[in-house]
C-alpha cells in the first residue's frame, strides 16, 4: 500500500528530526552558540539520533508534544509531594509506614511505554514497581496501604495514555 | 597549621599504608587487586598535592603531574583487566586454591 | 577558609578504604572500592583538578567498578576463608605499612621549598599552540610521548586480556555482559540513555581543548554507554576477530604516530606540530584516540572471548 | 535583586538538606530494604531538586541554568532505574515475584 508506506515514511522522519533536535539542543546547551562548535554538535546528534533508532526503533505510536510538556511539569510538583510525604513518615516518631504490595493489572504492552510508565511510578508518592508478571500484572511495593493507591494508579496511567496518539489508528506494532 | 592540601597529602598517606596493608595480608587474589588499585590511588592522590603546590603562572595547579596521573588512572585500569583477567582464567581452568571455582550458567562455553 | 569539608571528605575516604580491605564479602569490599573512587574524585576537584576528577570518576570508580563487580559475579558469591592469618604476621605488616606511612607524611609535612613546578613552561605552551586547557596541552603537545606509549599500554593490555582465550574459542565474542534476569528499568534506560551518553561524550571531547575534559573522559562516557547497551542485552558484544574492531583499536595510536612523524617534515621532529596546524592536528588525533579508548575501554570489561566464533 | 536571589539559594538549599536529612533518617528507621528505598528515592530526589533550583539563581547565564535542569532531569532518571533494579532484586527473595 503506497499510502500506507508514505505515511509510516513522514512518522519516521518527522520522529526522527524531533530526536535529532532535542539532541541538539542538548548540545547546545552544553557548550553554548557558537559556529565552529555547531558543526560537530550536529555531527553528535546525528550519531545520537541513528544510535537512538537502533536502539528504540520509530513506532507508530506519536508522543504529543503538548502532553509531553504537561508531563514534565507535572514532574517537580510529583517529586514535591513524594518527598514531604517520605518525609514526614521517617520524621514521624510513630512512623506511620504500613507497607506492603499490590497488583495493577496495566492495558499498557510490553516495551518502552510500560517502562516509561514504570519508571514515572517510582517516581510518585507511595509508589515503587517491582515487577511485571508476563499477563501485564505490575507488581507495585507501596508505602502505606491505607491510602487509596489502586484508584490513583488507574488515574495515572490513564493520564499517562495521554502522551500518545494515534495509536489506535495504526495498530500494526513495531518492536 | 595544616592547610587543606597537607590535609589530602595525609589522606594519600593512609590510603597508601591501608592499601599496602590488604595487598600484602589478604590471601585472595582478588583482594589483593582491589588494594593495589587503594594504594595507587593514594600515590595518585600525591601527585595531586604536588600539583596543587606547584601553581604558577596563572595555573591553579601544574598541569604536568595532573596530565600523568589521568595516564596513570588509564594504565592502573588497564592493568586491572589484564590481572582480572589472568585470575578468572586460573580459577577456571582450576589452577588456584584459595578462589572456589563457581561455573557460570550464563555463558555458554563448551568447556 | 574552613578545613571542615576537606577534613570531613578525609574521613570518609579513609573509612571506606578500611571497609575496601577488610569486608569479609568480596563484593562488599567492591562496593567499597567504587565508593572511595567516587570520593576521591571530589578529593580532586578539591584540589583544582577537574580533569583528574573526571577521570577518576569515570575510570577509577566507574570502569574499575563494573569490571570488579563482573568479576565477583564469576567468582561466586563466597569468600574463601583464610582471613585469619597469624597475629605476628599481622603485627608485623601493620609495623611496615606504619613505617611507609610515617616516611610519606614526613615528605608530605615537610616538603621541599619552594615547591617545583612545570606549570610555567606548560603555560608557555599553550600560548604556542591556541588551547585553552592546559592538561590538554600537556597530554597531546608538551608531553605527547607519554601519552601515545600509554595508549599502546591499553592495546597491549587488551592483547593481553584477549591472549588468554582458551585455542578452541578463538576469534570469538566474550561472554555476554547481560544481567541475570532481564528487566524492564534497564533496558528502558539502555534505550533511552546512550544518545544522551554520545552527546556529552563528544561534548568532553570537543571541550577538552580549552576546558576540564578530554578523550580520556568522553572516551570513557562512549564506553560506558556501550557497556550499557551490552548489559541490556539489547545488543551482543562482538567478535573479536572482526576487522573493524581491530581496526577501530588501533586507530588512535596509529593516527597519533602518522601525525608524529609528520612532524619530522613539516615541523621540527617526532610529535612536534607546525604552530598554526597545531590545534587542528591534535583534535584529529584527540577525535581519533576518543574512538579507541572507547572500544578498548568496553572491550576490556567484556573480557576474553568466550563463545566460540560463529 | 541580588538580595532576593540569595535569599531564594539559602530558603531552597537549607529545604534541600532538610530533605536530604529526612531521607537519611528514614533509610535508618524504615524496616526493610523496599521501604528504604521509597525514602531514598523520594526524599534524597527531592532534596537534590531544590538544591538545583536554589543554585539557578546563582547561574550566571541561562544556560548554565538550563545545565542544571538537564542534570536534575538525568538524576531523576538514574534514580527511577536504579531504585526500581534493586528493588527487583531485594524481592527476588521475598513474597511472589
Amino acid at each position: 500500500m503506497p499510502a500506507e508506506a508514505e505515511w509510516r515514511q513522514s512518522v519516521f522522519s518527522l520522529a526522527a528530526l524531533r530526536r535529532f533536535a532535542t539532541y541538539l539542543a542538548l548540545w547546545l546547551i552544553l557548550i553554548g552558540f557558537n559556529i565552529a562548535d555547531l558543526a560537530i554538535g550536529v555531527a553528535a546528534a546525528a550519531w545520537a539520533t541513528i544510535v537512538s533508532i537502533l536502539l528504540l526503533p520509530v513506532n507508530d505510536r506519536q508522543i504529543s508534544p503538548l502532553a509531553l510538556a504537561k508531563h514534565c511539569l507535572r514532574l517537580p510538583w510529583q517529586s514535591l509531594v513524594a518527598g514531604a510525604d517520605v518525609a514526614r513518615r521517617a520524621l514521624d516518631p510513630r512512623l506511620p509506614v504500613q507497607p506492603g504490595f499490590i497488583t495493577h493489572a496495566t492495558g499498557l504492552a510490553d516495551g518502552p511505554g510500560r517502562n516509561a510508565f514504570r519508571a514515572i511510578m517510582s517516581l510518585q508518592p507511595g509508589t515503587l514497581p517491582v515487577s511485571v508478571a508476563k499477563s501485564g500484572d505490575m507488581l507495585i511495593h507501596c508505602l502505606d496501604m491505607s491510602q487509596p493507591i489502586a484508584a490513583q494508579l488507574v488515574d495515572e496511567e490513564a493520564l499517562f495514555l495521554q502522551l500518545t496518539k494515534g495509536g489506535e489508528k495504526h495498530p500494526k506494532r513495531n518492536g | 597549621m595544616i592547610g587543606s592540601t597537607t590535609l589530602y597529602g595525609l589522606c594519600a598517606t593512609g590510603l597508601v599504608a591501608i592499601g599496602l596493608y590488604g595487598l600484602v595480608l589478604h590471601p585472595s587474589p582478588l583482594r589483593k587487586v582491589i588494594a593495589f588499585n587503594l594504594l595507587g590511588s593514594g600515590t595518585f592522590i600525591l601527585f595531586g598535592v604536588a600539583a596543587q603546590r606547584g601553581a604558577a603562572a596563572g595555573l591553579l595547579a601544574d598541569p604536568v603531574p595532573q596530565a600523568m596521573v589521568i595516564t596513570g588512572i588509564v594504565v592502573a585500569f588497564a592493568a586491572t583487566a589484564v590481572a582480572v583477567a589472568l585470575l578468572l582464567r586460573l580459577v577456571e581452568s582450576g589452577g588456584s586454591t584459595l578462589e572456589p571455582s563457581a561455573p557460570d550458567p550464563q555463558d555458554d562455553r563448551p568447556s | 577558609m574552613s578545613l571542615l569539608p576537606d577534613f570531613a571528605l578525609m574521613l570518609l575516604i579513609l573509612i571506606a578504604a578500611v571497609w575496601t580491605v577488610s569486608a569479609r564479602d568480596r563484593r562488599d569490599s567492591v562496593i567499597g572500592f567504587i565508593v572511595v573512587g567516587l570520593l576521591l574524585s571530589l578529593a580532586w576537584i578539591r584540589l583544582n583538578s577537574v580533569d583528574v576528577a573526571l577521570t577518576e570518576a569515570a575510570v577509577g570508580g566507574g570502569a574499575t567498578g563494573l569490571l570488579l563487580l563482573r568479576a565477583c559475579a564469576r567468582l561466586g558469591p563466597n569468600e574463601t576463608e583464610g582471613v585469619s592469618l597469624k597475629v605476628s604476621l599481622r603485627i608485623l605488616t601493620g609495623v611496615l605499612c606504619t613505617v611507609v606511612a610515617v616516611a610519606l607524611a614526613t615528605i608530605v609535612l615537610y616538603p621541599i621549598e619552594p615547591a617545583p613546578t612545570l606549570a610555567p613552561t606548560a603555560a608557555a605552551h599553550m600560548g604556542e599552540i591556541g588551547l585553552g586547557n592546559p592538561v590538554t596541552v600537556v597530554l597531546l603537545a608538551y608531553r605527547a610521548i607519554d601519552t601515545l606509549l600509554e595508549k599502546v599500554v591499553l592495546v597491549l593490555a587488551l592483547i593481553g586480556v584477549w591472549a588468554l582465550t582458551p585455542d578452541p574459542l578463538w576469534g570469538g565474542a566474550p561472554g555476554s555482559l547481560r544481567a541475570q534476569h532481564s528487566s524492564g528499568p534497564l533496558t528502558f534506560l539502555a534505550q533511552v540513555l546512550p544518545p544522551v551518553g554520545i552527546v556529552i561524550g563528544v561534548y568532553l571531547i570537543w571541550n577538552g581543548a580549552d576546558r576540564p575534559g578530554g578523550t580520556f573522559q568522553g572516551g570513557t562516557v562512549l564506553a560506558a554507554m556501550w557497556l550499557l547497551v551490552m548489559m541490556a542485552d539489547l545488543r551482543e558484544p562482538p567478535e573479536i576477530r572482526l576487522h573493524t574492531l581491530r581496526r577501530l583499536v588501533v586507530l588512535g595510536p596509529v593516527v597519533f604516530l602518522v601525525a608524529g612523524f609528520a612532524g619530522f617534515w613539516i615541523a621540527n621532529g617526532f610529535l612536534s606540530y607546525p604552530p598554526d596546524l597545531a590545534k587542528p592536528i591534535i583534535v584529529l588525533v584527540e577525535a581519533a584516540l576518543a574512538l579507541s579508548i572507547a572500544v578498548i575501554l568496553g572491550m576490556l570489561v567484556a573480557g576474553p572471548a568466550a563463545r566460540a566464533p560463529r | 535583586m541580588s538580595l532576593m536571589a540569595d535569599t531564594l539559594t539559602i530558603a531552597a538549599v537549607s529545604a534541600g538538606l532538610f530533605f536530604f536529612l529526612a531521607g537519611t533518617v528514614g533509610l535508618l528507621r524504615f524496616p526493610d530494604t523496599l521501604t528504604r528505598l521509597h525514602a531514598l528515592t523520594k526524599a534524597d530526589n527531592l532534596g537534590f531538586g531544590l538544591i538545583v533550583l536554589g543554585l539557578l539563581p546563582q547561574s550566571p547565564d541561562v544556560a548554565s541554568g538550563l545545565k542544571l535542569v538537564v542534570v536534575w532531569l538525568l538524576v531523576q532518571l538514574a534514580g527511577a532505574s536504579a531504585s526500581q533494579l534493586i528493588a527487583q532484586f531485594a524481592s527476588k527473595g521475598g513474597p511472589s515475584a
